[in-house]
């Protein structure tokens, strides 16, 4: 064991936690309107709880232990984490700690899901779908992606959860809202001070998040946590200039969005790629999440309330390929297709539909099971009264 | 007794407030409220939704006045509520047939 | 030294203090009316200022240093720090780190209490007696505790603060609550958002709290942050599932306070149960501070405005009892109810028996005498009009 | 490299960026009228990303990298962060996390300033001015100071930004307030609670500020935490006592402003006093920024809308003065003025001299120059009606 | 001239401006209010504590008119505002003595 | 019908709707208003500058009644906002022409 990259793993569990509460609680909570502010926080801080009871229980053993049909899923040795115990170690730092550092990243995907369908959904029906969901759909891909499964024997990279977080939840928000259909009516984000609070937190974070996925203090982490802040600014000023040139004033949501799709896009990249990279990568991300969450998404018609495809599928789309594209030997000791490697990006390509069509398909079904259980919608009345009065019984005043 | 309502723009909220009491005018009551009218509002863009604003935020003052005072409250409210520019408002005048102090339970004219 | 160690240690000062400023205030503060949220918040941050200039005067002496009454309270060898350079360790740590990570305990125990007279407390009464009681109150049981005192001696376990933070601040809100009396009108609380972000810099802030005190980055420090995450989640889940079982909605109010008193009572617990005993705990928790709060206080008729008592004292009790039941040789070297030890059992009992009688009967001759200098209580018209206009001079608008 | 000192410098960096996103943009945001919220943050937030895009492609290399005109500015060997790479080591860290952690250093200052300019700047001449200050002025005193320059050779003391971040923002404050001149209206604070929240962060961040700057997890590290924590509560203390004193209420913004006014005086100090010279640094400063920002301001007229001078600028000279009077041979290396060497006041205050003066001067031309490409004030109509809205098609509901 | 004051539900308020547009009213002043009335409103819980919230959230909408135009003008707030439910409100009617337009100092009808 | 409007403090709006319950009053509207009158305001300081907070918080009720309770309501909100000190209020009676309850169409004393 390590005492230096185990200080650094326990600080990055809480930078990743922080980033979900309260983080992606205010991002979105600032967002929605006045009426639907405690629904959405709620239901942040409800998943906190109930993937971490999950993890504890099974989740963390489907995710990393070694099972029967190992290319899909773990199996069942870790039930309740047994075998967890204080000397048990994982690389250089203690296995507890390696359980909750990526228990925060099953926490946080599930949490943004709930951005694609705010504002309507009904919260036991969301409750039901979450827990399914991260056993069926989480789990399994955490497994192939970082558990020594199917997409990581492939040789598909994926630093910090390009796949296995952002597409995931991406394609699982953009799934759901359709399913769910259109809100009866559009709010105006009712104070955007709180998706600046939360923007800056999933910042911060994400340093955790993606310098953390070294699991150790060392000069990968160091690079990642470079490259991060590069990607990021980057990302946050070509929205803005975006929105500026094409005629819109500057706004704060526009730096906002465009950073976090820099954080998004520069996850999977993390550990592979340089600052000169990075910065195309932010370039990139910034402009086709713009698009995608402006234009593409009035063509399309499909009403993700607060953006969960248009940045996170899409930037974390962007971000996997162009690691194929942008990786170094030098940095994380894959080379990408600008050093000559033109197989990585194809993988790449590859672990992109994977990631989609696996968990398209599946969050389909599973929404479509809940919804016999009970409506996955809140009523007309509901929605329109404002889900904090009606489903939570409090209210903002 | 009069109520004069007057519908004008929050910043010239002060201004009235003081030219009112030079004329000798204490109480007012003034309420957030917002107007639509021929001043037009502004759209905002948040992502890709547009969002139209047809109200702008104005100030509602409320004025209880004896019927004497009625044109030289009307005047001054008129003048320095003023900036030319769509949007100053209006000014409107109800009959009041009584009021009542609270505190000291007085009546009519000297309740004002 | 250990660098590793200083490392995660500094950080967890950090994340302790992050705990009081802004986490208690912005969780009391979205608790209280609108007119009454610039005087909760102002008396914490006072609080944090006046406590750590105590601390430094004579608070860590009193604490941590060799006194003549060894048994009770340390003596006046480190007044004013001295001794305490560049040089001297604590351990495998600087002693600087040390003091500074001791005094956010000290200061997030002072200032849980004014929880309990929100709303109604004067400022100048509350900066007394918190000067005072920090001296006589906390200082020794943290002694007694911690700094080789009477309870230590015994083999009570207290890992993170049990009885020295929570018990201790929630028997002290509880005597404040009732000398100072009823508010004249309880309000709603204005902004949950608030209590939200709060609860979420609780959270996070705990692992430092919980794995901080294992004073090292290992795997004792790791199984600490793992058992925090299940006990709190749990608790969550409890509160919110018992009041959505006795026919109320899903409250955000209740998850967070679940989350919370699961967060007091695995303090005591953190370093010495497993994964499993962290489940009990955190679903024992949730529900008999469910109970405390929302009918034992009812039915009691004290007003603690904000349920210092009914979290702080329930939970810390609790989980110092179970910490008697579920304790693990295997994890902390001390054996519970579970695997045949009653003894430690008993040893709870009598830690937490005696925290509540020397708290109860000191705070309570401490608030007579502050009474004596300045009224405890606003007087009725500033409580009308609200604390933050009449004794801060400020609003928020 | 050292796995513990890199664990707690990437902790540190985290902290510091902390400070900005979301501290600064808090603690303005919190104090400007309520039409101007989004305005406040946005700029900040921009400035974020801005700065980090011109570190990146050369302002690291001017401050840190060897260059023909050393004496005042690094060279451009590290452009675009050329030579950066994963095992290049600054001291015991990789130098990519020094490259980050310096970095939000130059955030901090630049968005500091804002503050001096609030409710009236145009936003793209504050994007302008903000560039070509991070690269004439900041670039040039960072190296003189941390980069091997003139300042540093001459001997003067500058733990962690007393003179290179405070006195520098300070006074580009203080020439931007003068410049544009007055507000049209001033406006009460609109929420304390923000800057709460704001003031909090930083003072949490801080410590990655000041305990970072020993860039080691040491003794040195511990003592800095220690002083930084002392000084910051004596002078939240005394700045409310002042006010308390002349016959106002305790504010929350009294307490709140002297925090940060012992922050920014210890910042200088933090590796060169003990815990008692931190005590004196943190009385001084409360009380003389508080002069300074209430009674100073007002007798000389300008209008530093949020105190940038009166914090920073004053806080940061006292700080740096008194360090040639506290500092102590035996936790630091430097001995002051207490411990018989007068040379060292002296030369504090010619480092303190040389940085107004070459800071003024230069703000002074920058933005007389973007005056010609941009007007630097927003229009009557757009202040009047309010930034949000006019420059950013943005509103607080 | 009238002034017509129009108590509502707040997601009436497009609905009922939009059809007043048509009639040609194309000013009106709408301000935030809370209703006590038959619709009954519900109780909040906060851990042990309860709280009636007796008054609901409101749109009071107060448009001057000339008098030709009331009947018209009470038939169209009557029919746009209306759900069915309890709680759609009321329309109040006030003799208006006097109408100024403060950017202008028009009186009378043409004021409005 | 008669409107009547009453400025109080707000503290002192559970007491009143209470006892217009009890005589027959069963609906009533709310808004947050800021007043300005004998009550004197305060002057609040941040770091150097002074802010004179001019208006206070006070809350307009309104009620529409038929004719014949109008003393009855006068004298009960009389007694039951009245605290003794500045700044109680007023009361401004006014005619209400026509009232509408916009769910049925009902007219007049019955649409109250
Ligand atoms: N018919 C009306 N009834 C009630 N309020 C009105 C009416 N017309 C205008 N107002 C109020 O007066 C404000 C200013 O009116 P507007 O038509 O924009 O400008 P102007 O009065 O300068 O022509 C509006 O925002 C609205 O609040
Ligand atoms: N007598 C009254 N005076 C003033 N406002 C009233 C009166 N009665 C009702 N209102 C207002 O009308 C709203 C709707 O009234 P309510 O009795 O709930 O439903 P409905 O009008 O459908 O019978 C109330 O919330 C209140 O704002
Ligand atoms: N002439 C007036 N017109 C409208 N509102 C008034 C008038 N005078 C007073 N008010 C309202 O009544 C409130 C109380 O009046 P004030 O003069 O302070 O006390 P009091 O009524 O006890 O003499 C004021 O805050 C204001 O809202």
């Amino acid at each position: 064991m390590n005492a230096g990259d185990t200080a650094w793993m326990l600080t990055s569990t809480c930078l990743v936690l922080l980033m979900t509460v309260p983080g992606v609680a205010l991002l979105y909570g600032g967002m929605v309107g006045k009426k639907n502010i405690i629904s959405t926080i709620t239901q942040t801080f409800m998943i906190t709880c109930l993937v971490t009871l999950l993890w504890f229980i099974v989740g963390y053993s489907l995710a990393f232990s070694e099972g029967s049909f190992n290319t899909f899923v773990g199996g069942f040795s870790n039930l309740f984490l047994k075998g967890v115990g204080v000397d048990s170690l994982s690389g250089t730092i203690p296995e507890s700690v390696f359980v909750v550092f990526q228990l925060t990243f099953a926490i946080i995907t599930a949490a943004l899901i709930c951005g694609a369908v705010a504002e309507r959904m009904n919260f036991s029906a969301l409750l039901i779908f979450i827990a399914i969901w991260i056993l069926l759909v989480y789990a399994p891909i955490c497994h192939m992606v970082w558990g020594g499964g199917l997409l990581a024997s492939l040789g598909v990279l994926d630093f910090a959860g390009g796949t296995v977080v952002h597409i995931n939840c991406g394609i699982a928000g953009l799934v759901a809202a359709i399913v769910l259909g259109e809100r009866k009516q559009k709010s105006r984000p009712h104070n955007l001070l709180l998706s600046l609070i939360g923007t800056s937190l999933l910042w911060v974070g994400w340093f955790g998040f993606n310098a953390g996925s070294a699991v150790a203090a060392n000069g990968g982490a160091g690079m990642a946590m470079l490259v991060t802040q590069i990607a990021t600014a980057t990302a946050g000023l070509a929205w803005m200039f975006a929105e500026w040139g094409f005629g819109k004033k500057p706004s704060l949501l526009g730096i906002l969005s465009g950073a976090i799709a820099g954080l998004v896009a520069i996850t999977p990249a993390a550990g592979f790629v340089g600052p000169v990279g990075a910065f195309f990568i932010g370039l990139i991300a910034g402009i086709v999440c713009y698009w995608a969450s402006t234009k593409l998404k009035n063509k399309l018609g499909y009403d993700d309330s607060l953006d969960v495809f248009g940045i996170h599928g899409v930037g974390g789309t962007v971000g996997a390929l162009l690691t194929g594209i942008f990786a170094k030997e030098a940095i994380g000791g894959a080379a990408g297709l600008l050093e000559g490697n033109t197989g990585q990006l194809w993988l790449q390509f590859i672990g992109v539909a994977f990631t989609i069509v696996y968990t398209g398909v599946f969050t389909y079904v599973i929404l479509k099971i809940v919804n016999l259980i009970t409506p996955l919608r809140a009523t007309a009345e509901e929605e329109t009264q404002g889900l904090d009065l009606r489903q939570h019984g409090e209210q903002i005043n | 007794m009069k109520l004069v309502t007057a519908i004008i723009k929050p910043q010239q909220v002060d201004n009235v407030k003081e030219d009112l009491n030079k004329l000798g005018i204490h109480g007012l009551t003034a309420t957030d409220v917002k107007g639509f009218g021929r001043q037009k509002g502004h759209t905002e863009f948040y992502r890709g939704s547009e969002f139209e604003v047809a109200f702008l935020p104005k100030t509602k003052l409320e004025v209880a006045i004896p019927e004497e005072k009625l044109e030289k409250v009307i005047e001054t409210i008129k003048n320095s509520a003023k900036t030319g520019k769509f949007g100053d408002g209006k000014i409107f005048v109800t009959e009041l047939d009584q009021v009542v102090r609270i505190r000291t339970g007085e009546k009519g004219p000297e309740a004002i």
